[in-house]
């Protein structure tokens, strides 16, 4: 009964905003996304680079973009307190022992995910892609490290110091910004390199390269509690 | 035909946001609670894009030319994939640490019903 | 003067830094952080009398005014931010010789700075997008928090919690996608003067967006339906968490909150809704609170009365549409609230243990009990104290604009209030003689707030001065003018109209 | 045509794993059905012309979010025995 009356609930509020969202797609034609043409159109004078969205979640909306490390570096830290509290065995009983089918996957696999995960953060602001895309592949070709049965003890304090200076010197470029042009994280470097290199737009490749290496060591950590712990 | 496409990215976001929740709140499971949020989440994800879709447009990855002669006219709106690139992470964070604390609740009590909970702690 | 964006940059880079150093130079680390919350204290002073005549905008990465990030410190903001970076101050000199309070030192002292600096952030940006990043980084952090200490129920609690404020999020994601798909834009104020001028704008549609997000925001300041699922976590965790979220979380949500209802909700029964809602939150909480044992959970409730109190006089006062300073009042009330109520949190620290009932054999110092019971009279509004001093204006502006039922449900919640925390603070009083055990530094940490409620209760013309100072209306007013003189924005709204 | 086509298979195919999730007992295909319904969303997003969303949503979305879901009912499961 309390079951049926949730499902009705839940379909009338379905509807009510489906409603809703289809009156707004009607009358969105009138006042078409002001900010959205904005970034479009300056774009090319601004950055001088391909991707809009990249420019747009390192620069013009790059504040966010540090409230969102925040929150993976806090969620890291917080996932580690939990690990702590619970007890930490170091060599995991989760995982059994790999096949020899994983195993040579692995081997073959681990550097083209690498390769691959790199290339992706590196050509962030020329092609689809960017610093936690491929910080997420790689990432996950750390899990498959793990799967494959890699048992080496991880060096915490490195990592440690990998996460911590990575984001500090995104600070610190942000800083540089209210150096010289006064105002936080602006893009002092932009008149560097020419459209569709790799060296181009300004600060915007070394953010992202930099973001890349922090999502990488956290969501390696995060496997990395997951199956050892 | 563009409103047909709009119509079935608007349903799928929204199915997926109410299903979601359906699970989240019914299922006595809290696993289960975890992976209707996460569903949810997708769904809401879904939505956002969708109300910079425009039909028959690029991506918003253009030329040198393409940017210089009226890049409002050929792209779709980059602000709400922008935005939904946030949401996904912060998502994951947020799955993350609610999924490690059913663990270490699992730990101390040997179990993860929810009603089952109530009565374990009262 | 230095650029006050500093003092968000600042914490946020010291809790970055934590792990790496927090484990080879403990002592300075701390003094470290005494350290950048005072140069925060300073700065945000310094800057009082130039924000007080003009607003100080500030466009993240040199983008023009509604596209980039903006941050306005007017002097609400300012002084908000002020009172932010106080009480952390405060929570720091506490926290200094109590090592063994969380399982986990390293882990406090990096989530604790990055929640100050987000919630300095969220007091100040004019970002909705930019409101939901910094509100899930307070909510991760509370989440991280409250866990810190295990007791027996923590982790449901904050399981609870997190069910609760999931849901909030989602919603306020939803919100802000029609709402950015109805203006095309993200800057509050821009989305304003879009809203006020185009006559053609369907303000219906808008103002169920806006109400979607304001539920999201209700989950984390606890109205009333939502406050059935998230109490808990005042109740199973460490006191300080109670300090930390009512003092801090909760006073810049509810600040945000009547924030965006003042600027947004145009629609008269958008507006009633809000009124219910509130009034529904007051006599819910304040009978929760006087039937309620454990004493962190009852001054959970008596938050949870304060703000929906603020939302409905800010509310009335919108729906009067009379000229009036309800808003800037609820503005001192939200200060004047967070720094009592955070005060009689560190001063229960003392008292109470894991169920939140009062200890016997542990003795508490004199300070402590006198610091409760002073912030207890500043929050009832006993006279020579401030908090008298605002209600009363608040229940005469009331009458003034002729809603007398509005005056008497805050007289007699006062009443409640005043019987149900009296009776805690003699229940100290029976229970434990005296004792100097107290260490010195935690005295700081309840003499600092005293000191500014006595400031604030020997002059409060100042009060006065500043509350009629803080209309947030003149400071948005600014803030369009300056958006409408950037060309480009111009263009396309004379774009618009010739389409239209 | 065939973008509809495509998106309407798409959102037959997640409903059907929505009910199929809604309905099952057992968590861990439960949790596999997210990771697949974050992989349809994804190609979804490619028909809607974001591909730094569909990426982002596969890399993070159906890989590691499914992941860390499935490690931790893995590791639940291994101590409940």
């Amino acid at each position: 009964m309390k079951k049926i009356l949730i499902l009705m609930i839940f379909s009338f509020l379905a509807v009510s905003l489906m409603l809703f969202f289809m009156q707004i797609n009607s009358s969105k034609s009138s006042m078409q996304s002001i900010s959205g043409d904005y970034y479009l159109t300056s774009n090319a004078k601004d950055f001088n680079i391909p991707n809009v969205v990249t420019s747009i979640v390192t620069q013009y909306r790059g504040y966010d973009t540090i409230g969102e490390i925040t929150i993976l570096f806090l969620s890291i830290i917080g996932v580690f307190m939990l690990i702590k509290t619970t007890g930490f065995s170091e060599i995991s009983k989760l995982l059994q022992e790999p096949g020899t089918i994983v195993h040579t996957a692995t081997v073959i696999l681990f550097p083209i995910i690498m390769l691959f995960g790199a290339y992706i953060i590196i050509n962030g602001h020329l092609s689809p892609g960017g610093g936690f895309q491929g910080g997420a592949i790689i990432g996950s070709g750390m899990l498959l490290l793990f799967l494959a049965g890699d048992k080496k003890e991880l060096n915490r304090t490195a990592t440690h110091i990998v996460e911590s200076i990575s984001v500090s010197i995104i600070l610190l470029i942000g800083l540089l910004g209210i150096y010289y042009l006064n105002a936080f994280f602006a893009n002092f470097l932009y008149s560097l390199g020419t459209f569709g290199s790799i060296i181009s737009g300004g600060i915007i490749p070394i953010i992202y390269i930099l973001i890349g290496v922090k999502v990488t060591v956290e969501f390696f950590h995060l496997s990395e509690y997951l199956l050892r712990s | 035909m563009a409103l047909v496409l709009e119509i079935l990215f608007y349903l799928n976001g929204i199915i997926l946001l109410t299903g979601g929740l359906i699970i989240a709140i019914i299922s006595r499971n809290i696993i289960k609670m975890i992976i209707g949020f996460v569903l949810a989440h997708t769904g809401v994800n879904i939505i956002l894009v969708s109300t910079g879709y425009i039909f028959n447009r690029m991506p918003p990855i253009l030329n040198k030319f393409q940017q210089t002669n009226n890049p409002a006219a050929i792209s779709v709106d980059p602000v709400p994939q922008a935005l939904v690139l946030t949401s996904i992470v912060i998502g994951v964070a947020t799955t993350s640490l609610f999924m490690f604390y059913a663990l270490r609740y699992y730990r101390d009590n040997g179990t993860i019903d929810r009603d089952s909970m109530e009565e374990h702690n009262d | 003067m230095i650029n006050p964006v500093i003092t968000i940059i600042l914490p946020l880079l010291l809790g970055f830094l934590s792990p790496l150093l927090y484990k080879h130079i403990k002592i300075y680390f701390k003094i470290l952080m005494i350290s950048v919350f005072t140069f925060n204290i300073l700065e945000l002073i310094i800057i009082i009398p130039t924000v007080s005549s003009l607003p100080l905008q500030i466009y993240m990465g040199n983008i023009p005014a509604p596209f980039g990030i903006m941050l306005t410190f007017g002097l609400t903001g300012t002084i908000i931010a002020l009172m932010v970076n106080f009480i952390a101050l405060c929570i720091v000199f506490f926290k200094l010789n109590r090592n063994k309070d969380c399982d986990n030192e390293m882990v406090f002292y990096t989530v604790f700075p990055i929640l100050i600096a987000a919630l300095i952030s969220l007091a100040n940006t004019q970002d909705i997008f930019n409101i939901f990043v910094f509100l899930e980084i307070v909510t991760i952090s509370v989440y991280i928090l409250a866990g810190l200490k295990k007791y027996k129920k923590t982790d449901l609690s904050v399981i609870k919690f997190i069910t609760g404020t999931s849901i909030g999020a989602l919603l306020m994601l939803t919100g802000i996608a029609a709402l950015y798909a109805l203006t095309g834009s993200l800057n509050i104020i821009h989305i304003h003067s879009i809203l006020t001028g185009y006559a053609y704008f369907n303000t219906y549609l808008f103002n169920i967006a806006v109400f979607i997000i304001l539920t999201g925001l209700m989950v984390e300041a606890y109205m009333f339906p939502f406050n059935i699922f998230v109490t808990d976590i005042y109740a199973h965790t460490q006191t300080i968490n109670g300090a930390i979220y009512s003092g801090l979380v909760q006073s810049i949500v509810v600040f945000v909150m009547i924030k965006l209802i003042k600027l947004f909700i145009i629609n008269p029964m958008f507006l009633n809704i809000m009124i219910v809602i509130g009034i529904v939150t007051i006599i819910f909480s304040q009978f929760s609170a006087f039937t309620e044992k454990n004493i962190r959970r009852m001054l959970g409730f008596s938050s949870f009365a304060q703000s929906g109190l603020l939302i409905t006089i800010v509310a009335l006062s919108l729906k009067s549409g009379v000229h009036n300073e309800l808003f800037s009042l609820a503005i001192m009330m939200i200060i004047i609230h967070a720094i009592s109520k955070f005060t009689m949190f560190l001063a229960a620290d003392r008292f109470i243990d894991e169920n939140g009932n009062i200890i016997n054999k542990k003795k508490a110092g004199q300070v402590s009990f006198f610091a409760f019971i002073i912030a207890t009279l500043t929050l009832v509004g006993i006279p020579p104290f401030p908090g008298f001093y605002i209600k009363f204006r608040i229940i005469s502006e009331l009458l003034r604009i002729n809603y007398p039922w509005m005056a008497v449900i805050i007289v007699i919640s006062a009443f409640l209030e005043i019987i149900y925390l009296l009776k805690t603070a003699r229940k100290f009083f029976v229970k434990n003689s005296t004792d100097s055990n107290e260490p010195l530094i935690s005295i700081l940490a309840a003499i600092l707030p005293l000191l500014i409620i006595f400031l604030f209760s020997v002059n409060p013309a100042y009060l006065y001065r500043s509350s009629s100072e803080m209309d947030f209306k003149e400071e948005t007013e600014i803030s369009i003018q300056e958006i409408n003189e950037t060309s480009i924005l111009n263009e396309h709204i004379e774009e618009n109209n010739i389409e239209e | 045509m065939l973008e509809i086509t495509i998106t309407l298979l798409l959102t037959i195919l997640s409903i059907t794993m929505l009910i199929y999730i809604f309905l099952t007992k057992d968590i861990i295909t439960a949790a596999i059905g997210t990771a697949l319904i974050s992989l349809f969303a994804s190609i979804l997003f490619l028909i809607m012309k974001a591909p730094d969303v569909a990426m982002t949503e596969a890399a993070i979305g159906a890989a590691l979010s499914g992941a860390i879901i499935i490690g931790v009912i893995i590791r639940i499961k291994k101590e409940h025995r």
